[in-house]
């Protein structure tokens, strides 16, 4: 497999919430099989992105959204399919959202929805997805507990896990490390690196050496539009804009 | 300043609680006064006789009817109605208008249901004088609160359950049934609640559609007589008072029975939540 | 690493078990509910329709004047004379009454219960106010005949108990279930984090609940105080065993009054003809009524809260 | 309970006044102990829906308290008067005065005596109570007096139902009313009129003026045997003393 | 006055949720004027400990606390008067929660409450905290809009804002920069700096550098317990403990 191909290509988008713009003519090509970081000052505009690359923005009322969203080629914006949409491009929030029910159930949720039944089956997804996400030591004897009296790390890893066991292509994560201590960072860290085999992974981070360290792209988002995205080396390296420079760097504002 | 203004509000909601209370102490006890001598076996276990000796079993039976037939039909339908306006509905001026259309009527009074639901239930589609049409109407007239306190409870659902459970490749519908409802039950049920409490507290609609007929009701195509239609007959013909509040006493405990029930079943619905 | 050997039997779990079923039920439920929602606005349509229609018959086809209806002071239905005036009057003075008296109440009360009370205490409040609720009207009104109305003619000395005041009294004691049951439970749904985010910044518990938590659950409390209102306003039997039910214009709080609920009520047993659809007009008046108080109190609690 | 089916043939139905009703349910259940094929159905909706009821074939029989208007004649009604009723004036208990005339009474219900010592009571303001407009009790009482709705004096109590006066006089000291002589019982004072008491031998007699029929109408195509059957018991001997056992004044 | 006076004193603080117990024998003193950082694994009861200082555990059912804690040397848990603890005691929560009402209204919330009602005055103190948290360049000219419709990154601002427009004197922190990018955790932490000549500041922080760039103590958490306490130079150069050294290298689990 090529692994160059496009999986999400983004063309003009716009995205405006009332009147207020807060995306302006985004343009960026998402590699598969690749890790894409989207880094950039606190509001402008990563997490309204992430949210229309699987139409969660749907859901906002007064938002109007411009431009083409294509994955595998086709327009997302164009397809009646959310449900698919959706299947295909997971996601962890920004704030970590488990649902009020036990952990077992707010993990095995996705593949119940799915239609897998068989209880084998779902222990085993549950137990795997919650290694996957670096917390299953710590909650492996309290599975039929309420996730709400988690921990806030512990909570966002268990959203990490509720999204990996359902196996997407795409995973859309918004600050999935931003509550967690530096081993579960570099645990979860670990997970990107190893799903990145199987997945297109798009994830936003306010670390830069987390960006440095874990994506193969990075874009750089200042005010609603890109300023510069570059294979993420160059982007360190070697900026094109100053303002990219000078963010990186820490010079910035 | 700050500790005057806040001792003047809290004493306001003790003031409040006190005098809810009170009324409803006050109340009761004066329906248990006026009642309680008239409670005995034969006036809750036998059959109605107008020479008045004696007793209530038919209309018991048929406020069960009653309140088990309106709440079935009313209960899915003011429920899925509200989720259709609240989660599915393009807010807009559809909406609004229909919430309004709803709201107002609410207010309007019961007997003038009663008048509709003689004409078009016991007239037109012929269901005559009986249980059915007689739960129909009520039904009708507890669909508002049913849908505008299901809404309100699908509103206190945090969006990002929602989000989170759609995100995950969910239907509308999934989300809705596993997240969304759970969530929501304590208020659908409080509205479920009121709506007990209006089908049994109704005379006037009920009279006009079900009638007044004192005896045993064979199903629900019969016409017969509900405990409150009884007691209304009673205050309103005789000015038998204390008839009417040892009927009083036994709808009563009827409502405690009925909203317990609907607890211990909302409580099992409700497993998935925390 | 555990994840390499995971990542390499990598399943997709798209569209494969069962979920054709989701998106037939998705389908199925949309429609389900659609129609759950026009079944409902269609009989609810119906009721508007069938007592717009009888109620506006007189005016449309019997040459009744609206404005002599609306305006007018004597309501003699055997002399032909419908005038409902004096009605519309005690109708708008017990429902202000009623309001002033019920809705604080109410909602004091249901914060009572969902804050301020310990646990066990509101374990026993919430549910007996529901038993409130459950109480048929006609013996609110036995109630008010035997208790609230010698009460008001001993205390204030006069010939007779039957007045306005009894009638808000009534009313408000009526609304009270349901404001309270309601609001209780949208003051439950308001995030703890927002009470947290108050107390954390040195406010106290009641400041909390009248800044933070009651405009959080506005939308519910406002909700409850529209059904209140409604069921006190649809409410008769009881209105009618109180209010004295003279069709005379009000001059004080202590004069009998009919509001226009209870004209409806009284009269409907013997109505007929005109009679009758001049009762179904005071229903459509009484609509409108509700309709303008609707819209008065969802403007009054927006403009409260922003 | 048996079979709601309008044409089931072994079914009577009855709808109409709440005055007539009671009565009515005691004569069903002595006149099915007898034909134990026939079930009677009786509702009590009121007068006006009674009449409705029948003209429309809701019901076989209506039941009636006031008498029928011009539009309801022209339906095609059959009418049978089953019994009379008296109407009582009552007073509260501790009231001293027991026997108005016909002038005073009219002069109390049209407002030119507004106060109990102009009747030889005591210096209290009178509260009057009405039935409502329609109703067949103040239809009758009205009749009698010789004066119209209009003339009432606009301050009166109206309640609806004689229960809701009876329980309105019971308390309280000023008021006046009057009631179908069926729901009379000691928890009022029950006035003489003209010195002449309420009681079924001065109706029959004419003394006692006051009083209103009650009747029973139907469509002569509604018929059936079995509800031909019903009225003929209600006129017989048996059925009118059971009226008269309810409270009412036998009509033959 | 002497910069070591102990500010809180926290003596034999054991906590349990249910019978679960999240913090055990903790005893630690805080210096007045100082900032000192928590840092430990998600989990590890941080957040917990942080809340039974202005007794915001008493908001959670089936909690039982032991022991002792001090603030000025009186017994917080023995004093009835939580309104004043939490006054001087300001907080800023895990997850960013703003109230649901303006930006304006959020951060004048305090002030207001402690009946200070000069539109002047307050328009002052909105402004300069906005500054202080380094949002006002961002927010000034929607300061009548929701604080719901804010970033994530943005409504943690705003509740820092809103936290020292109190003036309080004690400010706990739970991680307040986990969702901002570098510039502004910069400016966050600039103030920090700042704060501390007036303030004393317990702060919860995953990042280690943050830790030693602006602390003056560090307690390590581990597993509800305190392994360690002491000044961060100490701390992060010459650890007592194996496990707070494996923990401040990455080397840990
Ligand atoms: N409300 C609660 N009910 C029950 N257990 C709880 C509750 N809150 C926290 N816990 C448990 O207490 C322990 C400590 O939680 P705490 O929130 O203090 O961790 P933390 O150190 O702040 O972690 P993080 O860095 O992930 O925020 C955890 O095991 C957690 O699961
Ligand atoms: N629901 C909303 N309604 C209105 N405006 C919004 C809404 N959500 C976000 N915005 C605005 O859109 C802009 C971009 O917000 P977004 O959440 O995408 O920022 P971000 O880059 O994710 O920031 P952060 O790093 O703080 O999370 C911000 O100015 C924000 O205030
Ligand atoms: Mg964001
Ligand atoms: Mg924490």
């Amino acid at each position: 497999m090529n692994s160059n191909n496009i999986k999400l290509s983004i063309n003009k988008l716009d995205l405006f919430y009332g009147d207020n713009q807060a995306l302006k003519n985004i343009k960026m090509d998402i590699k598969e099989k690749k890790v894409t970081a989207l880094i950039g000052p606190s509001g402008c505009g990563k997490s309204t992105f992430l949210r229309t690359l699987n139409r969660m923005n749907d859901l906002i009322e007064n938002v109007t959204i411009k431009g083409q969203i294509e994955v595998d080629g086709e327009d997302i914006y164009k397809s009646n399919d959310v449900i698919k949409l959706r299947t295909k491009v997971g996601m962890v929030f920004q704030k970590p959202n488990p649902f009020p029910m036990s952990i077992y159930d707010n993990v095995s949720y996705g593949p119940r929805t799915q239609g897998i039944k068989d209880k084998k089956k779902l222990d085993k997804i549950v137990e795997e997805s919650l290694k996957g996400a670096a917390i299953w030591d710590e909650v492996k004897d309290r599975l039929k507990s309420s996730a709400l009296g988690l921990s806030g790390g512990q909570q966002q890893r268990i959203c990490i896990a509720r999204a990996i066991a359902m196996k997407p292509e795409v995973i859309l994560m918004d600050e999935p490390t931003s509550a967690l201590d530096p081993i579960s960072t570099s645990k979860v860290e670990e997970l990107i690196e190893s799903l990145k085999d199987d997945y297109t992974i798009v994830i936003v981070t306010h670390n830069m050496q987390q960006a440095a360290r874990i994506s193969d792209d990075t874009a750089f988002f200042l005010n609603g539009e890109v300023v510069e995205f570059s294979d993420t080396k160059t982007m360190f390296t070697n900026p094109d804009d100053k303002r990219t420079e000078d963010y990186i760097t820490g010079r910035f504002g | 300043m700050r500790k005057l203004k806040e001792n003047i509000l809290k004493l306001l909601v003790y003031l409040s609680a006190a005098f809810t209370v009170t009324t409803l102490v006050v109340i009761v006890g004066y329906i248990f006064v006026q009642g309680i001598g008239g409670i005995n076996p034969t006036f809750l276990f036998s059959d109605y006789s107008s020479s008045g000796d004696g007793g209530i079993l038919p209309m018991i039976v048929t406020t069960l009817y009653t309140v088990a037939l309106s709440i079935a039909v009313a209960t899915p339908i003011g429920v899925l109605a509200a989720i259709y306006l609240q989660e599915y509905a393009k807010k807009g001026k559809m909406v609004t208008a229909i919430r309004f259309a709803t709201e107002s009527l609410a207010g309007i009074p019961s007997i003038i249901y009663g008048l509709f639901g003689g004409i078009f239930f016991v007239v037109t589609l012929g269901m005559r004088y009986s249980i059915l049409s007689g739960s129909l109407t009520v039904a009708i007239i507890i669909l508002p609160v049913i849908i505008r306190t299901t809404e309100e409870a699908l509103k206190t659902v945090p969006q990002s359950y929602r989000e989170a459970s759609l995100a995950l490749g969910s239907t509308k519908f999934q989300t809705l049934y596993k997240v969304v409802l759970p969530s929501a039950i304590p208020g659908i049920l409080s509205g479920l609640i009121l709506s007990v409490g209006r089908v049994i507290g109704e005379s006037a609609a009920i009279l006009l559609t079900a009638g007044t007929v004192a005896q045993m009701p064979g199903g629900i195509f019969d016409s017969a007589r509900t405990l409150t239609v009884h007691a209304y007959l009673l205050t309103k013909e005789k000015g038998d008072i204390s008839g009417a509040a040892s009927i009083g006493i036994v709808l009563i405990i009827m409502v405690l029975l009925l909203n317990t029930i609907a607890k211990v079943i909302a409580k099992k619905l409700n497993k998935a939540n925390y | 690493m555990l994840m390499k050997s995971q990542a390499v039997e990598i399943e997709r779990r798209d569209n494969k078990e069962g979920n054709k079923n989701k998106y037939i039920a998705e389908k199925v439920a949309k429609n389900v509910f659609m129609a759950s929602a026009l079944i409902a606005v269609i009989s609810l349509l119906l009721i508007i329709g069938f007592v717009f229609y009888k109620g506006l018959t007189p005016f449309l086809f019997k040459g009744y004047s609206f404005t002599e209806f609306i305006m007018g002071s004597d309501w003699v239905p055997s002399a032909d004379k419908f005038g409902i005036s004096s009605m519309v009057a005690a109708s708008i003075l017990a429902t202000i009454g009623a309001l002033l008296i019920g809705v604080p109440v109410g909602i004091l009360t249901a914060v009572f219960i969902a804050e301020v009370a310990p646990k066990k205490l509101a374990k026993i409040i919430s549910p007996a106010v529901e038993l409130l609720a459950g109480i048929p009207s006609v013996l609110y009104g036995v109630f008010g005949l035997a208790v609230i109305v010698p009460a008001i003619q001993n205390v204030f000395n006069l010939p007779k108990g039957q007045s306005l005041f009894a009638v808000i009294i009534v009313l408000a004691v009526m609304m009270l279930p349901t404001i309270i049951s309601v609001s209780e439970t949208a003051i439950k749904a308001v995030p703890q984090a927002f009470k947290e985010g108050s107390l954390a910044l040195g406010a106290s518990k009641i400041e909390t609940i009248f800044k933070v938590v009651l405009p959080a659950a506005k939308s519910g409390i406002l909700a409850a105080v529209v059904l209140g209102v409604g069921r006190a306003l649809g409410e008769t039997m009881a209105v009618i065993l109180v209010a004295g039910n003279s069709p005379v214009m009000p001059t004080s709080i202590m004069d009998s009054v009919r509001p226009l609920t209870t004209n409806i009520a009284l009269e409907m047993g013997y109505a007929f003809g005109t009679h009758q659809e001049m009762l179904f007009a005071t229903g459509v008046v009484l609509f409108t009524f509700i309709l303008i108080l609707n819209i008065v109190l969802n403007k009054l609690s927006n403009k409260a809260v922003d | 309970g048996s079979s709601s089916s309008n044409n089931d043939a072994s079914k009577v139905t009855v709808s109409g006044s709440t005055s007539v009703g009671p009565a009515m349910e005691s004569i069903a259940e002595k006149f099915q102990e007898k034909n134990k094929d026939i079930a009677v159905e009786i509702q009590q909706v009121g007068s006006s829906a009674g009449i409705k009821n029948a003209i429309e074939g809701t019901s076989q029989i209506g039941m009636t308290s006031r008498d029928l208007k011009d539009e309801e004649k022209n339906a095609g009604l059959k009418e049978t008067q089953i019994a009379l009723d008296g109407i009582a004036i009552i007073t509260h208990k501790n009231n001293e005065v027991k026997d108005l005339t016909i002038d005073q009474i009219k002069g109390i219900y049209t407002g030119k005596i507004t106060n109990w010592k102009q009747v030889g009571g005591k210096d209290t303001p009178i509260v009057v109570l009405s039935r409502e407009d329609g109703s067949g009790t103040r239809d009758g009482f009205q009749d009698k007096l010789g004066f119209k709705s209009e003339e009432l004096i606009k301050e009166a109590q109206i309640s609806d139902g004689s229960g809701n006066i009876k329980s309105t006089v019971a308390g309280n000291k000023n008021a006046i009313g009057y009631i179908s002589f069926g729901y009379v019982d000691d928890s009022v004072n029950k006035l003489k009129v003209g010195g002449v008491a309420l009681t079924p031998e001065n109706v029959k007699a004419n003394k006692y003026t006051m009083a209103r029929p009650f009747i029973l109408v139907n469509k002569e195509d509604a018929m059936t045997e079995q509800s031909t059957k019903l009225i003929d018991f209600i006129l017989s001997d048996e059925g009118q003393k059971i009226m008269e056992e309810q409270g009412f004044i036998s009509v033959k």
